[in-house]
């Protein structure tokens, strides 16, 4: 074992240094090489991260061990900013998820992207991509957690503007970076403030024991200003609205963006400043909230999308509303279990969304499709899968995390119990339109267009289809209320803290049993009102507001661009006009006022040497006269 | 009786204002030149009579150094003043106000 | 008496400029590859010296020579951490700007010899420590620069040039009548003495410093420029070839940064202090303002011209957050600036000369034709909206976390610059470089050739470097601003903040746990 | 009683000169009357002990200067006379205004007395005026402006040659 951990510590910088070094080589060699070479050695690159990730996680698997550090090199020493890795439990498991499903998504690429011009461009970009999410997940302060954190926002800005001369796409890239931003702001003051009150970024002074240094009011601000940064990263109310838009990219871009990385960094930062939040009982009420609200918000609009990875992607956001709700209920564990269950299925969601895209012509209409199933078998079976888990049916995958947060939020009592509630309805939503996706999209008659000829996908695309269903299915048992294995692997990275745990005995038990009947309630409602024509129309008509706004996404993008961009538009206007205007006018009146002196006082320039000379003497007289006062 | 320098002072003071009269009320640059001179020669009167009444000779060293810009001062105006008469026919001064703003 | 390497600095620029005046009228095609040539000369001699800096607070490479002792004049030069980074920066910023010149039809012998003087010159204003030789090589910038701007600017180039000269001539002029003021006073009828160090730590009275703090403040602030007094910049910026502005913003706009640093901060301590809010305040308006004036800037280059003011507000605010994360930032911000803000000129001016046309909305679907321009574009863009790992983040952090200690509402106003940078960069690349080209003249439009890549590499180069180890200015920076930092402390009643003391929790509840 | 004399038979001669100067129409009257102050403050000088000053008086200013002036004048007409009504406005009301208050100002200066100072050499031991004293003041105390002036010197005479090689242009372009 100990070997193991100097193997760690030797090597660990390589699991960020190989995507890096294929992000180098296809950046500067990629577009030379035949086409699918530039990916395998892309996927290669993410693939053998992987391996050694797993290596070196080996010594704690087990659990119990304490995180190791890894300083690489000085970055900005005077504020306690170094390239330095730190390699503990948390960062073991998000590195896992990053690489792990990160390869998958990098080897379907490969066949997805197949024929692009841009081919070689692609995979630097998901090469780059991976390395700062891992950069990200495996710093140790917070200014190379921020670097990361930026440069996932950058690479998600390359991605979804990938196809950048569909101006939507070129649109999507920067709406999302601007939000992201919006977000960083929140990262930057928070900090600002660690910095003003522990003179380092480090994770080794700030973490350790924050309570020996904040009060209470800081405590709670840095936490806000934290969740803020939560916010725009991980697509919460109110800056979830770049998420919708990044479907823009290419779909194994989108699976990566919403599975594996960027949306999930604001949760693990979250749970990274466990420490701080673990402080204020203020912070974690607010973002408990944030994130029940966003959880049933975007469970309310994804009922009503009609793009297929529209609503996917709401079930993102929704989904990542029940993570913050665990990091919110302080069950930290529960919050990181769900976001490594939920970047298992939801991976598989986007690539199955992707395949069926790819095979249908890019056609993302689902009223122009059904009955994919019996065209798509792999395809479909491994969705079926993936919708069964996300929708919280036991023994798969979503059911557990789902169920260990909202136990943990019921068992956190008082205001805890409403969220919990939320959680439930939110869970039954979940179901019902993850079932009305599937049915839509693979089940009843065929809606297509005459020219699509929907095809199974290649191996390439199928076999991390199977494989992430398998993990999809099985990834559960790792955390299970009999085995609390995950939870015990992560307890070393919140040992200091006061870490919520799931309910036990009969409540536990009531409280799973509630969730299991809201899942397959959900399940079954949706099956029953979208397999059948009539139901289904009676259905959306019965509900055809709450639908339509839905599927508009109540208009809060619209709103945003009245409400705030306008504004700030027109203040920017304002701001121009006033500095050529009044600014720069007033250089402009002081030039000319000078001009005008000069006129003014150009008669007294006769040119006649005798009037001069009147000038002269009178000066000369004035001078005089002077001396004389003065005494001389 | 010896004459007391503020008598000198005096005549120099009225030497140098019908200088300055010359200068401000003729146009021929020639006179106006020599109104100049006449107003030199009154401030070296007062350096003389200062300088003996002070008992200190640098008052006529003085004069020398103000005798030597004059005539530097006197040869190049005059070629100015031939240059500007070729050149426009005429000395008088008035009629060069090219400068005018 | 040994010739110091900072007097060969300054005389292989001139010797340079001399060459190239000296070249043959008929070969109009030489003096670019000369002028590139020669100027490579000084970047070798600006890295010997780095290489050879010492990381410590001490002036180096000093030399010093009487000019006229009664007076106290004196050729006396020498850098300090604050000074090296400039001058290195300087010399690397020349060999890329001329090679940016080629397009240069018109009197390109003069046109190098120009950028050869403002080399020599802003050389100079880094290296002057005596005021005099300062205020000469401050004075004398203008010069060449106001050639470039008349001569080889666009249509409006004399308007432009001619406001150059005379806004900042103006603020100089303050500055001379400040630094004669300062050095009668300190001199209280005794030898005068120019030298900086003389002046350093007189202990003048409030009053005193307070004027002599504004006469050199407006000074700089007008080089800087700060809002209200940015003016000249914009219109400066858009009329001036590729190279001069390059050069303007890269370095001569550095000279009012480094001044307030080294003159108005060190010199005039306890008016420093106390001029805090005032010179944040204008810092905080000019990164807003800057920012939002750029984002709706229809002329690409006015819009880089303004994210200038915005940036340089940055540097400000951290020099007078008066800690030591926000000294070093202001100092390595005032590099970092030099090369993404001059790297996004020169790609301005490369679009210009494909397309004769600044406005943005002109363009359109460039980056499909021009896939290299539009990265490289999107490159130093990232750099300068402060993404970490490139350099424009480094300094940026650093100034906002130094002075979240000591000005902490100023320090949230100036964050949203860092949002609003986005806006603006990001949304003039999707105009410019995104979407279909629907033009005809953009569907021709041709990428970045051989050469004009080369110019970038030095620059890309230290934008990762800088951006992911940048302590190899740091280390060279922080003994010097360290040494400002306590020089204030002596000097003031003012403590340099090391971390704000709350009542911890831990404290309050220690029988809760 | 003799100085008292000299005073102000010389002093009017100068004064005459000087008003003929200025008021008489023709240049070389002008000139004349020139002459005729030179040559009174020459003998002022004389009075006051200055005899080396008064002998340059006479041979440069009297003897060089003024012929070189005539000289001028008799190269650019003799026959020019002056009109002498005033054109320039407001000229001659500044003119005699500055003037008046130039002689008010002296006369004012004089009657306060600030020129009756305590006369200090008289009696006991007068300055020598002579060539060897003024010459040893001259080359060991002033050595350097003296030098100096001879550069001066120079220049305005390579100045007045310049001038006079000096062609208009149109004759070039003739």
């Amino acid at each position: 074992m100990d070997q193991l951990v100097t193997f760690a510590e030797q090597w660990i910088w390589l699991v960020i240094a190989l995507p890096l070094a294929g992000f180098v080589f296809n950046h500067f060699l990629g577009s030379r090489l035949p086409e699918p070479l530039a990916g395998v050695i892309a996927t290669l690159a993410s693939g053998s991260a992987f391996v050694v990730a797993l290596v070196a996680a080996l010594p704690w698997i087990d659990g119990g061990r304490h995180g190791v550090t890894v300083e690489l090199w000085d970055w900005m020493p005077s504020i306690g900013a170094e390239f330095e890795i730190l390699w503990d439990p948390l960062s073991i498991a998000m590195t896992l998820l990053v690489t792990g499903v990160g390869t998958l998504i990098h080897l379907y690429s490969v066949g997805y992207m197949h024929g692009d011009g841009r081919f070689s461009r692609y995979f630097t970009y998901l090469n780059l991509f991976a390395t700062s999410m891992l950069i990200l997940v495996l710093a140790n302060n917070f200014a190379m957690v921020f670097l990361g954190w930026e440069a996932v926002g950058m690479c998600s800005y390359l991605l979804i503007s990938f196809w950048y001369t569909k101006p939507v796409a070129a649109e999507a890239g920067k709406k999302a970076f601007v939000v992201n931003r919006i977000g960083d702001f929140g990262f930057i003051l928070g900090l600002v403030a660690v910095f003003a009150f522990f003179g380092t970024m480090s994770f080794d002074e700030v973490l350790v024991e924050p309570g020996a240094v904040l009060d209470q009011n800081w405590a709670t601000a840095i936490g806000i200003a934290f969740l803020v940064a939560a916010i725009g990263k991980s697509a919460q109310i109110p800056l979830y609205v770049w998420l919708p838009d990044a479907m823009a990219g290419p779909t194994p871009a989108s699976a990566l963006i919403h599975a594996a990385t960027m949306v999930t960094a604001g949760v693990y930062l979250i749970a990274r400043s466990a420490a701080i939040f673990d402080l204020s009982e203020t912070a974690l009420m607010a973002v408990a909230t944030v994130g029940a609200l966003t959880a049933l918000w975007a469970a309310i609009i994804a009922m009503g999308q009609n793009d297929i990875k529209g609503v996917l992607a709401y079930s993102t956001i929704s989904q990542l509303g029940y993570m913050v709700v665990g990091v919110g209920s302080a069950a930290f564990t529960a919050g990181i279990f769900h976001l490594i269950t939920h970047g298992v299925f939801k991976a598989l969601l986007f690539l199955g969304a992707g395949s069926v895209i790819h095979s249908m012509g890019d056609e993302q209409d689902m009223r122009k499709m059904g009955g994919l199933l019996k065209k798509m078998p792999v395809t479909g079976w491994t969705m079926a899968v993936a919708t069964l888990a996300i929708a919280g049916i036991p023994p798969l995958a979503g059911f557990w995390s789902k169920d260990e947060i909202l136990s943990a939020a019921f068992n956190r009592g008082g205001y805890y119990q409403f969220i919990w509630a939320l959680g439930i309805i939110t869970a039954v939503l979940t179901a019902f339109y993850m079932t009305r996706w599937f049915v839509l999209v693979f089940l009843g008659e065929p809606r297509w267009d005459s020219d699509a000829h929907p095809h199974e996908s290649p191996g390439v695309m199928t076999l991390p289809l199977v494989l992430l269903a398998v993990g999809a299915a099985v990834i559960g048992v790792i955390n299970t209320p009999w085995r609390l294995g995950f939870e015990h692997f992560l307890e070393p990275s919140f040992e200091s803290i006061h870490l919520q745990h799931a309910a036990e005995g009969t409540i536990a038990w009531v409280i799973a049993g509630i969730a299991t009947i809201g899942a397959i309630a959900g399940v079954a409602f949706g099956y029953l009102t979208y397999r059948n024509r009539e139901r289904k129309e009676r259905f959306e008509r019965g509900a055809s507001r709450l639908l339509s706004g839905a599927e508009r996404g109540f208009g809060v993008d619209g709103f945003y661009g009245k409400r705030v961009v306008a504004p700030l538009a027109a203040t920017a206007e304002a701001s121009a006009r006033f500095d050529s205007k009044v600014v720069d006018g007033a250089v402009n009146g002081l030039a000319a006022l000078v001009a005008k002196a000069g006129t003014a006082l150009q008669p007294l320039q006769s040119g006649f040497v005798r009037s001069y000379g009147v000038g002269l003497v009178a000066g000369t007289l004035v001078l005089v006269v002077w001396f004389v006062m003065r005494g001389v | 009786m010896t004459v007391g320098p503020a008598w000198y002072m005096l005549l120099a003071a009225g030497l140098f204002v019908i200088g300055i009269a010359g200068v401000l009320t003729r146009r021929n640059a020639l006179i106006m030149f020599m109104s100049i001179e006449l107003m030199l020669n009154a401030v070296n009167l007062t350096f003389i009579a200062a300088g003996t009444a002070l008992g200190d000779l640098s008052g006529q060293v003085a004069v020398f150094f103000v005798l030597v810009v004059a005539a530097a001062e006197v040869v190049v105006g005059l070629a100015i003043v031939v240059a500007v008469y070729r050149r426009r026919g005429t000395a008088n001064v008035d009629e060069l106000s090219e400068m005018s703003g | 008496m040994e010739i110091s390497v900072i007097s060969l600095l300054i005389g292989v620029a001139i010797a340079a400029a001399i060459i190239v005046s000296l070249l043959p009228a008929r070969r109009p095609e030489l003096p670019i590859p000369v002028g590139l040539l020669l100027s490579l000369i000084p970047v070798a001699i600006a890295g010997w010296m780095f290489w050879e800096f010492e990381s410590s607070a001490g002036i180096q490479f000093a030399e010093f020579l009487t000019i006229y002792e009664p007076w106290g004049i004196a050729w006396n030069v020498g850098v300090d951490g604050l000074s090296m980074p400039m001058v290195l920066i300087t010399t690397i910023l020349v060999p890329v700007s001329i090679g940016a010149s080629s397009s240069i039809s018109d009197r390109p012998r003069l046109f190098v010899t120009m950028i050869l003087l403002l080399e020599a010159a802003t050389l100079g204003v880094f290296v002057a420590l005596d005021l005099i030789v300062f205020y000469v090589f401050f004075e004398f910038v203008l010069v060449p620069m106001t050639f470039l701007i008349g001569i080889w600017g666009s249509e409006n180039r004399i308007y432009a040039a001619v406001k150059f000269f005379l806004y900042t001539a103006f603020g100089s002029l303050l500055m001379l009548g400040g630094i004669i003021a300062l050095v009668l006073t300190a001199s209280a009828g005794g030898v005068p003495s120019f030298a900086w160090q003389d002046l350093v730590g007189l202990g003048l009275p409030e009053s005193t410093q307070l004027w002599l703090f504004a006469a050199f403040g407006i000074a700089f602030a007008i080089k800087v420029p700060l809002v209200p007094v940015h003016t000249w910049l914009p219109d400066a910026h858009v009329q001036a070839p590729t190279a001069g502005s390059v050069l303007l913003a890269g370095v001569l706009l550095k000279m009012g940064t480094y001044g307030l640093l080294r003159f108005n901060v060190i010199l005039f301590p306890e008016a420093a202090v106390q001029a805090v809010p005032v010179m944040a305040t204008l810092a905080v308006i000019g990164i807003v303002y800057g920012a939002a004036v750029a984002i709706v800037q229809p002329d690409l280059k006015k819009l880089v011209a303004y994210s200038s003011i915005s940036h340089l507000g940055f540097i400000v605010l951290g020099i007078f957050a008066l800690t030591g994360a926000g000294l070093e930032g202001a100092v390595i911000q005032n590099v970092n600036h030099a090369i993404t803000t001059g790297a996004l000129f020169l790609l301005v001016g490369m679009l210009y000369e494909r397309r004769h046309t600044k406005l943005i909305a002109d363009y359109g679907g460039v980056a499909k034709n021009a896939p290299i321009l539009a990265g490289m574009f999107l490159f130093m863009s990232l750099a300068s909206i402060g993404v970490p790992g490139l350099n424009g983040f480094v300094g940026e952090f650093l100034v906002l976390v130094g002075a979240g200690r000591t000005l902490p509402v100023w320090t949230v106003i100036a964050a949203t610059g860092v949002i609003l940078a986005a806006i603006y960069l990001l949304w003039a690349y999707q105009r410019v470089f995104t979407g279909e080209p629907d033009k005809e003249e953009n569907k021709t439009i041709k990428d970045l050739h051989f050469g004009e890549i080369a110019l970038f590499v030095p620059l890309v180069a230290l934008v990762l470097v800088l951006g992911l180890y940048p302590n190899v200015l740091l280390e060279k920076i922080t003994p010097t601003t360290d040494a400002i930092l306590e020089h204030l402390e002596a000097t003031t009643d003012y403590e340099v903040p090391d971390t704000i003391e709350l009542t911890p929790i831990g404290e309050v509840e220690q029988d809760h746990g | 009683m003799s100085e008292l004399v000299i005073f102000v038979v010389a002093g009017a001669g100068a004064l005459a000169g000087a008003l003929t100067l200025i008021l008489a129409k023709h240049p070389v009257y002008s000139a004349l009357g020139m002459l005729g102050t030179l040559f009174s403050l020459a003998v002022l000088y004389v009075s006051q002990l200055a005899h080396f000053v008064a002998a340059v008086q006479v041979v440069v200013y009297a003897g060089a200067i003024m012929t070189l002036f005539l000289f001028v004048i008799m190269l650019i007409g003799v026959d020019q006379v002056e009109d002498t009504s005033e054109t320039i406005r407001g000229q001659r009301v500044g003119a005699i205004g500055v003037v008046a208050a130039f002689a008010i100002l002296s006369g004012y200066l004089w009657l306060s007395g600030i020129f009756s100072w305590e006369v200090v050499g008289t009696g006991t031991e007068p300055v020598n005026g002579s060539i060897e004293a003024t010459g040893q003041l001259l080359f060991a105390e002033w050595v350097l402006p003296f030098e100096v002036t001879s550069l001066l010197l120079i220049v305005a005479s390579v100045g007045a040659v310049g001038l006079a090689l000096f062609k208009p242009r149109k004759a070039e372009d003739e």
